[in-house]
């Protein structure tokens, strides 16, 4: 079902774990939807020094939070913010279709403790946006078009 | 199948064993002619599907008269359903099921809800057992069938079907039972239950896959769902799948046979795999009814964890297990079973269902133990719900 | 199979063959885990359905996605009909047959007709064709479907599937055909035939019974005859009969790679059985189109003699045939196709089929001639009509 | 799908032929159905001195015929007139359900015979009705009862 990259970052996630004193935090997703992703930034300088998630959900969330996590460190924050869902799923070699709004959400998680650390700053970083109130259908393709 | 893994789901299929498979095989190559032929060479086969039937037949005290051969489960189910609300829409169009019904159940009763028939999904208690008093009082003077599971695939739950049955009977109502994973697990006795049909599969006792059956009470009537050929009495079309009803057939002979053994064994698995996880894995709940269960099901919830990377950790470990959990179904929704039991969304993501075998042993039980709890430990340090509520607890 | 006995009814069915039987064992006692599941022992077998599927796809031109498992051909051809009646009812409720259908389509025909549908049956000629100009006129505004057969299963006659094929097109209506009878013996190209539904069955081309396949164009809407599981797209609910998907895939693979040889060879034992037939046997006729006809069938009707009777003397020196006789079916109407192309009652009484396969051999084809002329002698001599007929020549 | 008997009456079909200026012949069934039956009989003082049969039909209508023509030879014509289908079926070991009408069309043939003969030599033979025009309808069973 899932690529050697996606078993490899599900088996052995890096950056798992939290960080006292984030400098940013954002939670994604709900129980109800059966994935939560949590990431913790710290940044000094405009850079990503460190980065740690938490996930509660499938093997495919918390392989593409890791994978998200490690695309992000070292990079500047504006960078950060281009590291988009294709980016994660590409760096896992792809993702099974019913899995793709893993990698959204890794997306969003990213950008959701980019917010929190613009705010905590007072900063504001151009391109990102307020996350919204999660709650997303995940709605499957009527296959029967 | 490989050696070293340790298959625990059972519920999902089983393998066809081999004195199953040695019955079907002249079948394939040999006497394979259309049991609708006249000629000598393929009476034979007439015959062999005669002896099957009876085989069936006996499992769940009917009549030969009263199976008929689909190609699963869910066919039967389909057919039984589909069937009953066609041949008697003249008298009602009110279905009475449950919510925890397989969804060949499920989505063939909400089909027919889209084409003006009336559905009463019965809810269930925390254990998965309806309320009887409840059932009484749903039906009505237009209700024409109750189709109500023997046993739940997910959380193993055995209903009280023969007072269902009695219910059914006394209000004058036809009672469809989906036994696919109660037959030769659960004695059985139509009659004695009042069952007016039960849908079987083989693949779940050793039979092969894409063979299944139907028993239909004599007297019943039931439009056909397969229309074409005079097969089956005419009631369903189809060259008959030769092989494959043979190894119905002695599948579940030989289930019947081991039944009484076998489930005494598997209980004692269960309950030894139930006592000690409940006991060495915290914030763990089984699901389902303790006693009136499924001799080989378990079935946990696992707080703050989710299902698939459970699964998928066991399986790294080599241990072949399943869940009620969204992701194995390809839906994103929780099981239907264990949000119909009342589990909140989150928990009902973090199921284990253990479904045990003929060759499953004390052994891989003692081995699921111990691997179950690491993986649970590890998780949940990776679960922002377990933080949460070690936070709160502070 | 009997050494002895030679086996001239390849279209009722065929043995499974054993390279077939080979790939399927592997999935019964070894690899039998369910498709849907998510472990990676399980995970084998849904790659070997895909196989199955590209195979499948294949053999008739189509794109693999297009390609949906079934129980069989009866189970194809219900779909197709049912489906399409159902998702397209807004549109129209008429549907375009021929009278010379399998009684997988006319029953379901008959079926919907008695649920509201209008059912056109378009006639054949006596060499069982349809006329290209009366299905043209006979499409309305409401018309939702053509269902025509590729090739007859009695008379062998092959209809020109590419002008029905464009004819639909033109018209914008859906196009499905029962090709059980011709896959694996003609070429077909559903893209290049404008084929917008298909149905296939395993068990007439040396795959298993009880498996089948319907191809649904891309674009085609077609309602679930099988609700459940989340299976085949969700289009078709049951867990997937894995040995039965594979065999299938194997069979129609090694048949559509023998196809061109193998129907060269039988085409001419059969222009030579039905030469040497006509030559040696009085008052015998070819039934079904002398050359758009399957490879391996022939058709004969035999004055003043019964279908029945004749199966039964063939059947004790060793060959087994077929008849579109009344008997054989358990019904006693004579066959509804025989009718179609114009014979009266008492001709349509006395047919015989012979259908070829693979190791179908001259040398068998010359027993039978030489054994025929002896038992419809003997036949004649018991018929009363032969008298009749005798005495009226004098 | 036929007992021993039957194949046995199949195969060798005892009486099979004609009787030249025979004293009774009735022939029922029609070739819609796919059975026609001609009896022949040869009476002489009330006996059945001779019976012949023809029969275009399937195998139980050629054995019922064979056997229907045993059962009568040298039986008085009030004997003859209790062969019913009932004693063909016995003495064939039983005939499959949906063949039950050629001992029907067996006895009728018999009876038709039997009541040209009556007729022939104007005498009543009791108990004997005259035959119908054939046309019976075979219905099958409903099996979806
Ligand atoms: C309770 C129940 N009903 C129906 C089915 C469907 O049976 P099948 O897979 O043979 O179609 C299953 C198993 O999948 C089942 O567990
Ligand atoms: C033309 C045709 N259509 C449909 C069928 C039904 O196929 P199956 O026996 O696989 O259900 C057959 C054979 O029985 C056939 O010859």
């Amino acid at each position: 079902m899932y690529t050697e990259k996606v078993m490899d970052h599900f088996s052995n996630p890096r950056n798992m774990g939290e960080i006292e004193n984030a400098d940013g935090v954002g939670t994604v997703g709900n129980a109800k939807c059966g994935d939560i992703m949590r990431i913790y930034l710290k940044i000094e300088k405009g850079i990503v020094e460190d980065v740690k998630f938490k996930t509660f959900g499938c093997g495919a969330a918390i392989a593409t939070s890791s994978m998200a996590t490690e695309l992000v460190k070292g990079k500047t924050v504006q960078e950060a913010l281009h590291v988009t869902n294709k980016a994660v799923m590409e760096a896992l070699d792809g993702l099974p279709k019913v899995k793709v709004h893993c990698s959204l959400l890794a997306e969003e998680a990213l950008q959701a403790a980019l917010w929190d650390y613009a705010k905590k700053n007072g900063i504001v970083i151009e391109g990102l946006k307020e996350p919204k109130e999660e709650d997303h259908d995940h709605e499957l393709d009527d296959e029967e078009e | 199948m490989d050696k070293t893994i340790i298959y625990f789901d059972h519920a999902a299929t089983t393998s066809t064993k081999k004195e199953v498979l040695d019955e079907m095989l002249p079948y394939f190559t040999q006497s394979f002619g259309n049991p609708s032929s006249i000629y000598n060479f393929a009476v034979s086969n007439k015959n062999a599907i005669d002896v099957a039937r009876d085989q069936v037949a006996k499992a769940i005290g009917a009549d030969e008269k009263e199976i008929f051969f689909t190609s699963g489960g869910t066919e039967a189910d389909n057919w039984a359903i589909k069937g009953i609300a066609e041949s008697y829409k003249a008298k009602g169009n009110h279905i009475i099921t449950t919510s925890i019904e397989h969804h060949a159940v499920l989505h063939t009763c909400e089909y027919l809800a889209k084409n003006g028939y009336e559905i009463t999904y019965l809810p269930v208690d925390s254990d998965g057992l309806i309320n009887l008093d409840q059932l009484r009082s749903a039906i009505k003077d237009t209700t024409i069938l109750i189709t109500i599971m023997f046993a739940n695939n997910e959380i193993g739950t055995v209903q009280d079907v023969e007072a269902i049955g009695k219910i059914a009977k006394e209000k004058g109502v036809i009672f469809h039972t989906d036994a696919v994973q109660a037959v030769g697990h659960l004695p059985i006795d139509v009659h004695a239950m009042n069952i007016d049909l039960l849908s079987m599969s083989g693949h779940k006792l050793y039979g092969p896959k894409g063979t299944g059956a139907l028993y239909v009470k004599k007297g019943v009537k039931l439009k056909a769902f397969m229309h074409g050929g005079a097969q089956e009495k005419g009631r369903r079309a189809g060259t008959e799948n030769v092989p494959g009803i043979v190894g119905l057939g002695k599948a579940i002979e030989l289930a019947t046979n081991h039944m009484e053994e076998e489930s005494i064994r598997q209980a004692k698995l269960r309950d030894y795999l139930i006592g000690q996880v409940l006991d060495k894995i915290p914030y763990s709940r089984l699901n389902g009814h303790k006693v009136n269960r499924l001799p080989n099901n378990v079935n946990f919830s696992f707080q703050f964890i989710e299902g698939e990377a459970l699964l998928i950790m066991l399986d790294l470990k080599g241990v072949s297990a399943s869940s009620g959990s969204a992701c194995t179904s390809g839906s994103l929704d929780p099981s239907h079973v264990l949000l119909a039991i009342g589990l909140p969304h989150e928990i009902a993501h973090g199921s284990l269902r253990i479904t045990f075998g003929e060759k499953s042993t004390l052994e891989e039980v003692d081995y699921l133990i111990e691997i179950l709890q690491g993986i649970v430990i590890r998780l949940r340090e990776m679960s922002p719900l377990y933080d949460d509520f070690l936070e709160k607890q502070r």
